[in-house]
């Protein structure tokens, strides 16, 4: 079966994910990557949306982070002050999913400006939640696309911590949780280091080089001393997975206008 | 003690020239009927806060409204941009914008500290972030048992919030249900609040016994304008429109079809516009 | 993950001698079925957090399981005095107890800030009272932006918090409604959580979208002990029995007609002595 | 009509009450006022109950502060936290009714202790949520019974601010509000001095003379220059509260026992 880099990104995240995880989802490809891993082996996962929804079980991917059936389907919701306050910072949250713009080779993200704050060349949307879900969860999976443009070797700006400097940087800052624990892009997997917590390919999708990671990279990036190759997705994954987006596509379709398709292929926050 | 007054009047008597405005509503409903209604009244040197500025201020900032934006997620959800914040934050179109930015759990907390009645929030946040540096109003305070240090944001209290509400009853109750943001906290820490309802109901009838409910005494004016949310969405009455956020972003691109857009669509229209959205759905 | 359990094991495996015990219920929902179960179970040198000790503190303390009492008002709703919690603060029968005292206000953001996991509480209070001069846990800060100075407290973490519901599903969400009292955050702040309910449900079904419900997560144990909140009393299964609360008075007086009232009605008794006043309602 | 020194006292502390009021009410005699207020001349009166009942209309009196009635017939009901951190702390509360066990001249309360904190003669209660009201609510009525054990020239211990220690104190602590405004007892109504903030007799109930308002005071009590006589209470106000009170009791007597009964006579915190 053929298969899209972006269905390898999204069922290589799903499969980092397990029943006990309580996830604090953002829209997209974490939306995806986690309605996946419940429509397959981690049934019971349980999904949060900062907008407020617990333990929603959408039957289509939503398109904003506030879709009405988000709650509809949620076991309850709970205002954003609450979501940030009792459950984010609570530390009931064992895993956050994070993308941004650029990012380092220590996980730092930005979403916040292209060139200097004041006069910034491209202003972006900015921080959202991720400053406090970057230290708030359990640990961090990061999924964006790879290149160069968005790999780079500094940061304009320092949206959310990854692992900062490196080393024992969140340790140094009184975090205690564990940070990005892993990088899922288009070509590959990467964790950090154990000691220098500098991101290092562990894990290779078929059919790509280690010259185009290079390549799509801005840092001389690191490989593992054993990289695996990334099990291809499965039929099942797969089928699951375009079911998903098919049925997310019909549903949006059928409310209205072509606008609508157009936006849900397109993915909302 | 709410007042139900049309949308027009229910502006005019509470938002000023120089006021701090919160419109909040976090993806669900969004009081976009009410942006509409200050926009046409020409109010000027606004002080916007939002956690989630969308097309409604992207709509007041283009327009001139704003001098400057309180703020935490600056996007089209799932499109991309919001172009005319862009345009001023990058250009100054049409007027220099002054920007203040937190993070979400920032702006959630010094909302629910404005509620509270409390000078500033004190939170777990900016562990290892950039945003302090850029920020003066990000600070800090020791705690006085175990000595960690914490970051600070001074309350959120704005002179008017507004948002918008599923209905109200005949007394000027309003109930919200579903995603409920931080309208709450935005009502109760603002000296003046303004909602507009999708309708007002004689009673509310039987409901959870700890429904959320904003009582007359804590609301200034109450506008009735179904559909008002549009193109965001109202809870058991119409669906978000999408079609219309990925449609804004060819809209806003550009500074003249974003005027002639807002000529054609706000200034020239009235709140009873928006009555077509929610009859779509009905 | 909540495992649901006959309530002695369910008590057993989470309260320990000399933990930090919070049982919560704001006149509605006190678990009393869950406090005769730690008192038969002999625990000791526990430090009770509870705003308002009711007759189940009462109970614990004229038992001798307490050493340390945290609270805010501590009396007999309406009647009058609990007598054994006088007699061991004025006479030390059976144990001397410590005690801890606030103010509702104080308690209600101590319990807010450990379910926020914040080390301390901010609050305008104790203005011009006492407290403050005999309990040392009472501090201030300084805001970093007026400069006025506020009350805070440490966050209240307990190791294990106990409260009944009115019910749970079968994935183990448990379910209040009415009066919530400060039973979510009680649950959240603290390490354990041992829940008492009414009943265990197939689903919840049709129920406000914003429903206040503690997800399975974040539970350790259930117990189905229906009437388990007498003579307190569970939101549309059964009443408060004041006449009990009035009869307590006279039980509680003199240590001996307590002791024999808890030797036959606690020591001697089951969870099972509970499900008679939920029938009684039925 | 006949009627008590505990009627006179409640039907005074309900007139000083009005349609726009938002009243933090206590169990027992305040609740008695709150109510028979509303059933009479002020009929959209606010009344809030600790437990987080917001606009609640019992058709009987509640026995305690958290009774099923006053849930199921208020407009809404939050938490506890809420209710002391938006709705009083938030400064949304007009009015706050408090007692308790001393009371001295400047309006200050004792609920805490008789004798030494340490090693004190009487464990009274405490305060719950007494030391908040007393300083957030717009202003502050009390009602208690008057005698020399309860009105006394100095407290053994300051559960909750009056006006402290007269004059501007509250202004010099930074309280904004404007503290006890009226002392509601079964003798008379006293109210502090616009300057000094000692308590001054201004309205006598019929019957009551000076000297026995004199033997029931702790300190020497003064009296304004002009004291009026309570106008007694009127029929209707006898009649409703009567009711009220009735209704209250049978409410009670049938839920169950005779137990019950006694306890509804009695009241309930």
């Amino acid at each position: 079966m053929t298969y899209t880099a972006n269905e390898m990104m999204t069922v290589a995240a799903a499969r980092a994910l397990t029943n006990d995880d309580v996830c604090f989802v953002g829209i997209g490809a974490p939306s995806a990557a986690c309605n996946l891993a419940r429509l397959t082996h981690a049934p019971d996962i349980t999904l949060i949306y900062e907008s407020g929804t617990i333990a929603t079980r959408p039957n289509v991917l939503p398109l904003s982070i506030g879709d009405g059936e988000l709650c509809e389907t949620a076991l309850t919701t709970v205002s954003v002050p609450e979501m940030f306050r009792y459950w984010l910072q609570g530390g009931r949250i064992t895993l956050g999913f994070l993308g941004g713009a650029q990012i380092d080779r220590f996980a730092n993200l930005n979403t916040t400006v292209v060139g200097p704050y004041d006069s910034p060349r491209v202003r972006l949307p900015g921080g959202g939640g991720a400053p406090e879900i970057a230290t708030h969860c359990g640990q961090i999976f990061i999924i964006m696309a790879q290149g160069r443009r968005g790999f780079v070797d500094r940061l304009d700006f320092v949206t959310s911590m990854g692992h900062g400097e490196g080393g024992d940087h969140r340790e140094r800052l009184g975090v205690r949780t564990r940070g990005p624990t892993k990088v899922i892009t288009d070509l590959c997997v990467m964790e950090p280091d154990p000691v220098t917590k500098e991101l290092t390919v562990v894990s290779i999708h078929p059919g790509v080089t280690r010259d185009k990671i290079v390549e799509n990279t801005g840092w001389p990036i690191r490989f593992a001393g054993t990289v695996a190759e990334t099990p291809a997705p499965t039929e099942r994954e797969l089928a699951v997975l375009r079911d998903l987006q098919e049925r997310t596509r019909r549903a949006h379709a059928g409310e209205g206008t072509a606008g609508e398709q157009a936006a849900a292929r397109t993915g909302g926050k | 003690m709410a007042r139900v007054l049309p949308l027009a009047a229910a502006i005019g008597e509470t938002v000023r020239d120089g006021d701090t405005v919160a419109m909040e509503g976090f993806t669900h409903l969004i009081p976009h009927a009410a942006g509409h209604e200050i926009i046409r009244q020409g109010r000027r040197h606004l002080t916007l806060v939002r956690m989630t500025p969308d097309l409604i201020y992207d709509q007041l900032i283009g327009m001139g409204c704003a001098d400057r934006l309180v703020f935490s997620w600056g996007g089209n959800p799932g499109v991309g941009s919001l172009h005319r914040l862009r345009d001023a934050v990058e250009n100054g179109w049409p007027n220099r914008l002054a920007i203040e930015e937190h993070s979400h759990a920032a702006m959630a907390n010094a909302y629910e500290a404005g509620a509270a009645n409390l000078p500033f929030a004190v939170f777990r946040g900016y562990k290892g972030a950039d945003l302090p540096k850029v920020n003066p109003g990000i600070r800090s305070v020791t705690c006085p048992y175990t000595g960690e240090v914490l970051a600070t944001v001074p309350a959120i209290r704005p002179d008017v919030t507004v948002i918008h509400a599923l209905r109200a009853d005949r007394a000027g109750n309003v109930l919200l249900e579903g995603i409920v943001g931080v309208q709450k906290e935005a009502v109760l820490a603002a000296r003046r609040a303004v909602v507009t309802v999708e309708e007002i109901v004689d009673d509310f009838g039987p409901r959870s016994p700890n429904a959320v409910i904003l009582p007359a005494w804590t609301v200034t004016a109450i506008a009735v304008v179904p559909g008002g949310a549009h193109p965001s969405y109202a809870h058991g009455y119409y669906k978000r429109d999408n079609a219309f956020y990925q449609a804004w972003d060819g809209i806003a691109r550009e500074r003249d079809t974003f005027l002639a857009w807002m000529k054609e669509h706000v200034l020239a229209k009235g709140p009873d516009a928006f009555a077509v959205h929610a009859r779509k759905a009905a």
